[in-house]
């Protein structure tokens, strides 16, 4: 039961300290705005740049 | 084992069970990433890196975690959170130690976590069972050349579908009602049916 | 039973009956907004397997739906989209279980498209777009209503795929009903166009629904265009009219 | 500070909590889950017992019957006996078979499956599909094959697999006859043939127990009384001791009772002490005694060198010196002198590379005139219906003379390889013979 549990947890500890790492750090200067319409056809939710450009869209 | 099984394995996994023609993996990049040829390639090359360091991941950590441990019911989620992780680090270094580098793959390096391609690879690879058929070294190898092989299958038509795309998005006397996404789905099937030949080169 | 639930609500509240139905035709994750393409196209074969792979979409969606908007608001917001991916990679994982244990005919024939399920886009953006931001019973709902959808779709092409390929439609081959046979059992070598069941008939036969989709959409569209060329016409026949007797009246006056 | 802590918990909660779910999920699921993947490797056996019970219900034992290696026992959930299952295997010209071979409690067939093989596709599909299903239902103690299928090597070799399980079931007789003399024997092996005079043509059978340790010898042969000819065989025990007479047929077993019983005056007793002549003179048992003085008078020759010569020619008196001629198959030579010391024979000896893949082992006998005077196969594993064609090709060659007569006989082609093999290991001793005798 344990070893289950326990991998479990690290996976999902390694994905979210990753993803924040990620997060974290700052695209390379003048690179910080991805072209929209690259990204229009693609129906991905994951797409970390897909929200930043609805974020902003928002603001 | 000789070189013929790595020969066999990347023909096989490029041409025969190519992984959106047949075996229907990252249909949603092929078609949503293939109106220009030069995302096309862009993706193509995310697609490689990534499926390849996951295949050389999950792989091991298959058979020296979950195994010994025994506890292979976690493997979707496992294989699902580190192929995400693998994908943020990779995505990260990038950002940190080359402009270049993002620039050209930037954008495609996010969508390729809920891309099925790579899940898909990473599962068969523990499913077609190349350690007992060759011994976990060895197959960890047969893992790696497959999944790269597979991503090169993956290139192959996302290069040539845009670029026949490129001109079914320029052609003028298609009936309205077949423009866009149905007729490249027609496209899509008759290259598979083209695949389908393929099936005996090995 | 969720089905029950969700026309009990739906007849208090209209606006959760179009939440329910929107995703069966004017939403369809499949035809409209191509997501799921991959087991769209690999698992629906058959019939059975379609259905199938539905029933195992709508399981996870509902639950996940649940789950994510019942923690929306202890989930911290940088961690969203991480939270959501485990939470549906567990609810598969569980799913795949369960098939392997109780339907092994449809584990082997759906393969590794259990596991992609985590994958398929349709999931992750129902929880990202509407479960977050909504409570759990219009969650759940709108969980339900896109996985039929989603379900009625693989159904559709499965039904064509099989009948275009065996010119018979199977049940009892990969679910577990206890009984098995076939029904529309043409006998005859006229349905045996195999490559339906195949890979390309797979994108063929969702391009040729697409294209009628499109085509219907666009007949509407026209349809709608001529009622309002018809409405322009009728306005600037009333005008002239208006004018015309206008002009009369004033004609009539100068008399 | 408070914000990360808040992140750190909320991940560990979802991770235990996902963990938990799938460890519940798993547990409740293992033990179908196993079944189910059991189910899924022992397809072929549960296509045959639906209600097989296959988590414990399977019972395997390795067993050596020919070419049957594994019986398994089958039982159903309630733990009742619902059949058998033999498990066989077969090498013949186009690769191996596996064969599946499944019956009921009452030795019904229930089917036959060929599980695996690499023999022409195309031959085996319409055999399956059109001549299997002949089996099902049949005793398998008397099973009647299709005589209509072309005799195509793939039916052969299942045929030769069923025949193997069917002594599984039924008991081997000829096991149980040398079972009558030595209980303890477990699996017998022919070890080699030879000539032994008034004997005849002798097989070498050794005979083993349960743990492989050699309990006896038996040399088999055939007799003729009355003009009939029964199959009997002379039992020696391990410390070279007399065990008696074996008959295999029962009707001859009961026509030569009194003829038996009379040489069980030499039981236990040493071979060298053996004396013929203190039996009574009786037709029935005079045949046996001509067979046991002829194979005698081999088996009590001290010297090995001579008793191996002697083999090959009875007349002989001394062997010459051996040699190694220059053929890579022949291995040794040697010439045999007869009692007035001239020169009789020439024996080679070696091996020859044929079907199989260890090579046949063989010797033949060139007498002084060119002839072929005598051979044997001493050991080989050429595919049996084959390598006999090739072996009863050398017995229409025996006295031929010292001509090419071998090479325009057609008996040999039925079996090309195995028949080269042989041609070769005869051109290589007939060049090495013309040579000597200066021809």
């Amino acid at each position: 039961m344990l070893p289950g549990i326990l991998f479990v947890c690290g996976a999902v500890g390694l994905y979210m300290v990753s993803f924040a790492l990620n997060k974290k750090t700052a695209a390379p200067e003048g690179l910080s705005k991805i072209d929209a319409l690259k990204c229009g056809a693609c129906q991905n939710f994951a797409c970390t740049i897909k929200q930043t450009l609805e974020e902003e869209e928002a603001v | 084992m000789t070189w013929t099984v790595f020969f066999t394995a990347i023909f096989s996994a490029m041409l025969i069970n190519n992984v959106v023609l047949l075996r229907f993996l990252g249909v949603c990049p092929f078609l949503g990433v293939s109106k220009k040829t030069e995302s096309a390639l862009g993706m193509s090359m995310a697609v490689t890196f990534v499926m390849v360091v996951a295949a050389a991941v999950t792989y091991p950590l298959y058979y020296l975690v979950l195994k010994p441990l025994e506890i292979e019911y976690v493997q979707t989620i496992a294989f699902i959170l580190i192929i995400a992780s693998l994908v943020q680090l990779v995505e990260m270094f990038i950002k940190k130690f080359s402009k270049k580098l993002y620039k050209s793959l930037g954008i495609y390096l996010p969508l390729i976590t809920t891309n099925c391609a790579i899940l898909g690879i990473a599962v068969q690879n523990i499913t077609d069972n190349y350690a007992d058929l060759y011994g976990i070294g060895p197959g960890f190898f047969v893992a790696v050349v497959t999944a790269f092989g597979a991503a090169l299958g993956f290139g192959l038509v996302m290069f040539s579908f845009s670029s026949i795309r490129e001109r079914l998005d320029a052609a003028t006397n298609l009936p309205e009602s077949w423009r866009g996404v149905p007729v490249s789905l027609i496209v899509a099937g008759i290259m598979a049916l083209a695949f389908l030949g393929l099936g005996g080169i090995v | 039973m969720a089905a029950n639930v969700a026309k009990k609500t739906a007849k208090k509240t209209p606006g959760q009956l179009a939440n329910f139905t929107k995703g069966f035709i004017k939403e369809n994750p499949v035809f409209v907004f191509l997501l799921g393409l991959c087991p769209a196209l690999a698992v629906t074969s058959t019939l059975e397997t379609s259905l199938g792979m539905g029933l195992l979409v709508v399981f996870v969606l509902v639950l996940s739906n649940i789950v994510v908007s019942l923690i929306k608001n202890f989930i911290p917001k940088e961690v969203k989209i991480p939270s959501y991916i485990v939470i549906i990679s567990t609810f598969v994982t569980m799913v795949g279980l369960l098939t392997e244990a109780y339907a092994e005919n449809l584990f082997e024939s759906l393969g590794i498209f259990i596991p992609l399920i985590v994958v398929n886009c349709l999931i992750l953006g129902r929880a990202e777009s509407f479960a977050s931001k909504n409570n759990v019973v219009s969650s759940a709902i709108d969980g339900l209503g896109m996985a039929l959808g989603f379900t009625f779709a693989l159904m559709l092409i499965g039904v064509s795929r099989e009948f275009l390929s065996t010119g018979a439609i199977a049940y009892g081959e990969y679910l577990p009903l206890g009984v098995s046979g076939s029904i529309f059992n043409f006998d005859t070598h006229l349905f045996n166009m195999a490559v339906f069941g195949g890979p390309a008939g797979g994108f063929i036969v969702i391009g040729v629904i697409l294209a009628i989709l499109q085509a219907i959409d666009l007949n509407k569209k026209k349809k709608a265009e001529i009622a309002r060329q018809k409405m322009i016409e009728e306005k600037k026949r009333l005008a002239l009219e208006r004018k015309r007797k206008k002009e009369l009246e004033s004609a009539g006056g100068q008399a | 500070m408070l914000d990360k802590l808040r992140i750190a918990l909320v991940l560990l909660i979802i991770g235990a909590v996902s963990g938990t779910l799938i460890w519940g999920t798993h547990t409740l699921t293992y033990d179908r889950i196993q079944e189910n993947r059991a189910r899924a490797r022992l397809a072929v056996y549960v296509e045959m017992f639906p209600e097989l019970d296959v988590l414990d219900g399977m019972l395997f034992e390795e067993v050596t019957q020919g070419l049957v290696q594994q019986k398994i026992t089958m039982r159903n959930a309630a733990g009742d006996l619902i059949g058998y299952a033999f498990l066989g295997s077969d090498t013949n010209a186009f690769g191996f078979i596996d064969v599946v071979i499944g019956i009921d409690p009452s030795g019904k067939i229930i089917d036959v499956i060929i599980t695996d093989h690499s023999n022409t596709e195309t031959y085996v599909r319409p055999l399956v599909a059109n001549y299997f299903e002949n089996f099902q239902g049949q005793d398998i103690t008397d099973v009647n094959y299709d005589a209509n299928t072309g005799a195509t090597q793939t039916y052969t070799s299942v045929q030769r697999i069923i025949e193997a399980a069917k002594l599984l079931v039924a008991g081997d007789p000829v096991l149980e006859a040398y079972q009558s003399l030595f209980t303890t024997v477990e699996r017998y092996e022919a070890v080699q043939t030879f000539s032994a005079g008034d004997a005849g043509t002798v097989e070498e059978v050794s005979l083993y127990d349960n743990s492989d340790d050699l309990v006896g010898t038996v040399y088999t042969g055939v007799i003729t009384y009355e003009d009939e000819t029964f199959e009997m065989g002379f039992a020696v025990n391990a410390d070279e001791t007399f065990a008696g007479i074996i008959f295999f047929d029962e009707a001859a077993q009961e026509a030569f009772a009194s003829a038996v019983a009379a040489f069980d005056t030499f039981k236990d007793v040493d071979l060298e002490a053996i004396d013929l002549d203190t039996l009574d003179d009786e037709a029935r048992i005079n045949v046996l005694k001509d067979f046991a003085s002829g194979l005698l008078r081999i088996l009590l020759l001290d010297d090995e060198e001579l008793a191996r010569l002697l083999q090959f020619d009875f007349n002989a008196a001394r062997a010459g010196e051996s040699s190694v001629p220059e053929s890579e198959r022949l291995l040794e030579t040697f010439a045999i002198f007869d009692e007035e010391d001239a020169f009789s024979s020439q024996v080679y000896i070696g091996e020859t590379d044929g079907y199989g893949s260890n090579p046949i082992e063989m010797w033949i006998v060139i007498a002084a005139d060119g002839t072929i005077k005598n051979y044997a196969i001493v050991d080989h594993n050429e595919t049996d219906g084959l390598g006999d064609i090739a072996f009863d090709a050398m017995e229409i060659l025996l006295g031929e003379e010292n001509t090419d007569n071998y090479n325009q006989s057609d008996a040999y082609t039925g079996a090309t390889v195995t028949g080269n093999a042989v041609r070769a290991f005869i051109d290589d001793a007939l060049a090495d013979f013309n040579e000597r005798t200066g021809d």
